[in-house]
């Protein structure tokens, strides 16, 4: 096991003491134990707050969209763990400006089974809260099973839009409602190249054998839908491409967002080689990609591959993606 | 059992169930991420510790609820929170009680399983931790006296693991592997079998009741 | 070698094009073949053009970096090859907007013969040029060869500031100026845990056995100073620390930027226990950190490892770090 | 030597001396960055194809030219800039030649040798290419014949080579070793030594220049 690093037990917290130290003037931290990261000016009075939350090892996912129409605060559990609930309560209790605040996070068991008995602790202090979870995997649930499906990379696009709705003003059902809108048209699908490797354990989290690949991998190595010979570039995107457009209904006139997002190790070349495809598969099916971003957006420590979401884009939900924005790792 | 007794078999069971660790990680590797593992072994030792610092004549409520805060705490995941939930669940059908028989032991189990799948939204059959408690809690609730309960339990457990490998997991993790979760063993029903056989060997034959008793 | 490209001789090519496709309102090429990118404004009549080149494979850098006050305009080669005098001479062209253009990028040999066959090339067409070479690699020479080092992940400070100062209309000399003053005091140093494999012939760039490390690794996978056993990140962090405060001849009232770069396969989280550790060295000798910078900014394909850049500041060179800036990759 | 004679000797020397591309890329991997395989392999072939498309009674000066512009873009590299401009540099002392003698070859590599030291801010003993070139350029200017004057200059880039091995690098990639470059051969060196060789090998035993020319 190669890591960077110092003793694996305090790796997350010495990670979160870097993040802090390096970004003093965008984030702080209200917790002894520094699980919990808020945006600097929290609680901002009568704005919604947008508490996420999940294990480490997936940044700049959860942790780097906590700022200003963004997140508000993040509750950090170790590497692929989930917070507990008393870190995701603390995180609603520091962020709340009065107007209640939002839950918005992966759906995994054990994230959601700790936000909901903070959801009863918020409630014991008078915080209203609601919930809204990222289900955008199209590999690991069939349509028809689509509000179990887990959430991934496309989270990043409810996070921009409900962030901006809190920024104006919006009230927690509305924050609530533009996040649930902005995830039902969110689809993603990955594929892995590589295990990542934990540093508690120094066990890698699959076997992959040389030459193959998995596709529809979830952001701590679940395995795909299927594991196959590693194909091209372009039948990667094509692949991808196709379940997306036909999960969304995508038809010629449709609007997108597209995310190509690496894993962690995967070179940021290798994501425009992706692009480009994408970009041609769209055009040619005469879709609009009316904003782009291409880099590492949410990632599975050391893990090599990638994944692509697409957003279905209304002039609101576009509207919401160009507001203004920014975070130690994220800026609009 | 009274309250001594009830935390020092706990944490004898507990201390047996972590050698099990890294076949409950491997299970979960195929089935999920791997993580279980850590969850059981931190989770056992995070309890033993709350145990040790609990008074010697805490009621069985409390001995239940000291267990379920510490495991829920331990390495906050699917199976610490379904589990702690369980045994906060399983505590209050204890509430009046100082001596737990296997009767006793069999309710809280049975309340134990049906919060699990309350707040999991699972059945029985959707292949998870849930199809192994719900007969344990039938055998021990029927069961004669606590040894041959304990025998029945971990009977009719093996059999759900078992029975449920052939089967598609339809919650959590495991059910996002869809087709390819069909002959692969339930981490979570698994768990929990490790644990009552667990019980049995740290407290059957290394230390019979009547010695720690005697000790305490 | 499990990459996700197509034909590897296009693997340049193509990740140009979807450069160009993520990203038409910021970059734009006047080259047929693609291999130069150009701000999407240039050329800026009256300003003072900066071009930079390199080999690729090490996104963000080179390509990462043109945009309004960063580079104008970049050359591009093959995977870690230089870019042909002809390439180098044709970017000055696209961005001369009458005020000369400086070449800036870092001394390899191979582009430094490229870049100053470009600049004869330049000057038939009446084109003023200068040049200044990034080579903040502390590990490549000593001290007293200073001028003999290869350039690293230390450049963007100088783009940064030189872009900054082409913006606000500085002149050839003293936009050449600032760029070789922010060079002068800026030191780098990195460690390799990992090679990296080029595309085109499936070979690790070089050998490095488990549990070891390279000290001193260069951007292409050049040998260091010393190979050794992989140390913890304090470990690390401490000696790359004192070498570069040496350097700098840093003492108690210093302000210096932080640099702290993946190198590629690196996790950003073993970025921020690295930066952690950095930021308390500091402290304990006095020196204060008025900039931080946090993630891949200059990379060498898949390579697992880092580097950490300082820049000794005073006001000017803190004022251009902080000048409004926008490229793909890099905003202020 | 005339035009196609000289034409086909250069392609056939090259198209025998990306046979060594994997030691020079071995070799430049010890030493600096593992290119210098690809540099040579893309250049040959880059020149072979221009020389292809050159006419046959192109003058020796044109034919320099041809190699220098198409080696300098086939893999712009270190190498690739400064043997290009060395070829450049050589040219202009054939200006006014059509048969090239052993001599003329000699005077070719000298200017070449010190175009190179030129522009790379090289002096002997740096541990070059440079190294290998000017002894060699020796050799050929004070050869009786051209195919003693080639074994001379194969003798002379040898020890060259091999002379140089035990110092430190002082130039290019190679010099950032430091101490460390002290025992490792130098790859443009022993490039230019490998050319020389392959010229021999493909030129002297498989055609003699009797043949080429009845043939053309
Ligand atoms: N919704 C659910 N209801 C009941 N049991 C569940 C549910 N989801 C998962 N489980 C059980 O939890 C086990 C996995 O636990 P754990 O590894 O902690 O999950 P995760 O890593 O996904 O958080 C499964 O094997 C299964 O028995
Ligand atoms: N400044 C220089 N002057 C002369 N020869 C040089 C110089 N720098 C490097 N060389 C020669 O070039 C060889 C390496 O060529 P190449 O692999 O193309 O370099 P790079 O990969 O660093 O661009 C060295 O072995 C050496 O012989
Ligand atoms: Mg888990
Ligand atoms: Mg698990
Ligand atoms: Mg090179
Ligand atoms: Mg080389």
């Amino acid at each position: 096991m190669k890591k960077i690093i110092n003793d694996p037990d305090r790796f997350v917290d010495e990670m979160i003491e870097g993040i802090l130290k390096a970004h003093p003037t965008l984030v702080k931290t209200p917790a002894d134990d520094l699980r919990i990261l808020v945006r600097a000016d929290a609680p901002v009075a009568g704005h919604v707050g947008i508490v996420t939350g999940g294990g480490s090892g997936h940044l700049p996912l959860f942790k780097g969209y906590v700022g200003t129409g963004l997140c508000s605060g993040v509750a950090i559990g170790n590497v692929f763990s989930s917070p507990s609930s008393q870190q995701c309560f603390e995180a609603a209790k520091a962020v709340d400006g009065g107007a209640g605040v939002l839950f918005l996070y992966g759906n995994y068991g054990g994230d959601v089974f700790n936000f909901d008995l903070a959801t009863d602790l918020a409630e014991l202090e008078g915080i209203e809260t609601r919930t809204v979870l990222g289900r955008d995997d199209v590999a690991s649930q069939p349509k028809d099973r689509k509000a179990d499906r887990r959430g991934v990379a496309g989270i990043i696009f409810a996070y921009k839009a409900a962030g901006a709705a809190a920024e104006r003003g919006d009230d927690l059902d509305q924050v609530a409602a533009v996040a649930e809108d902005v995830i039902e048209h969110t689809a993603t699908m990955g594929i892995g190249l590589s295990p990542t490797i934990l540093p508690t354990t120094g066990h890698p989290s699959f076997e992959l054998p040389d030459g193959e690949m998995e596709i529809g991998i979830g952001i701590h190595g679940e395995p795909g839908i299927h594991r196959g010979p590693l194909e091209s570039a372009d039948q990667i995107a094509d692949r991808i491409i196709t379940a997306l457009v036909a999960d969304l209904d995508l038809t010629s006139g449709s609007r997108v967002a597209v995310l190509v997002n690496g894993l962690g190790a995967t070179p940021l070349e290798e994501l425009y080689v992706l692009f480009r495809r994408v970009h041609t598969l769209l055009a040619e099916r005469g879709i609009t990609i009316a904003k782009s971003y291409v880099g590492e957006y949410a990632t599975s420590l050391e893990m090599a591959g990638a994944s692509i979401s697409l957003l279905e884009l209304n002039d609101e939900r576009l509207a919401l993606l160009e507001a203004p924005a920014k975070s130690p790792f994220f800026e609009e | 059992m009274r309250s001594v007794q009830l935390q020092e078999s706990i944490s004898r069971a507990l201390g047996e169930l972590v050698g099990y660790a890294d076949e409950l990680r491997d299970l979960d590797q195929a089935l999920g991420d791997g993580d279980l593992g850590i969850t059981v072994s931190l989770g056992a030792k995070a309890v033993i510790e709350a145990l040790e610092a609990l008074s010697d004549d805490a009621s069985p409520t409390e001995i239940a609820r000291t267990c379920a805060k510490a495991f829920a705490n331990a390495n906050p995941s699917t199976m610490a929170a379904l589990v702690a939930g369980g045994l906060l669940a399983g505590s209050r059908g204890w509430a009046t009680l100082d001596d737990v028989s296997v009767a006793d032991a069999g309710a809280f189990a049975r309340l134990a399983g049906e919060n699990i799948a309350n707040r999991g939204k699972t059945q029985l059959g959707d292949k998870t931790i849930l199809d192994a408690i719900m007969p344990a809690a039938e055998a021990l609730e029927a069961a004669a006296d606590a040894s041959s309960g304990l025998d029945e339990a971990i009977g009719a457990a093996r059999r759900a693991v078992e029975d449920t490998t052939p089967l598609q997991s339809r919650r959590g993790r495991a059910s996002w592997l869809q087709e390819r979760s069909i002959g692969l063993q339930d981490p979570g029903a698994t768990a929990f079998l490790r644990f009552l056989e667990s019980w049995r060997a740290a407290n059957d034959a290394s230390a019979p009741a009547d010695t720690v008793t005697a000790r305490s």
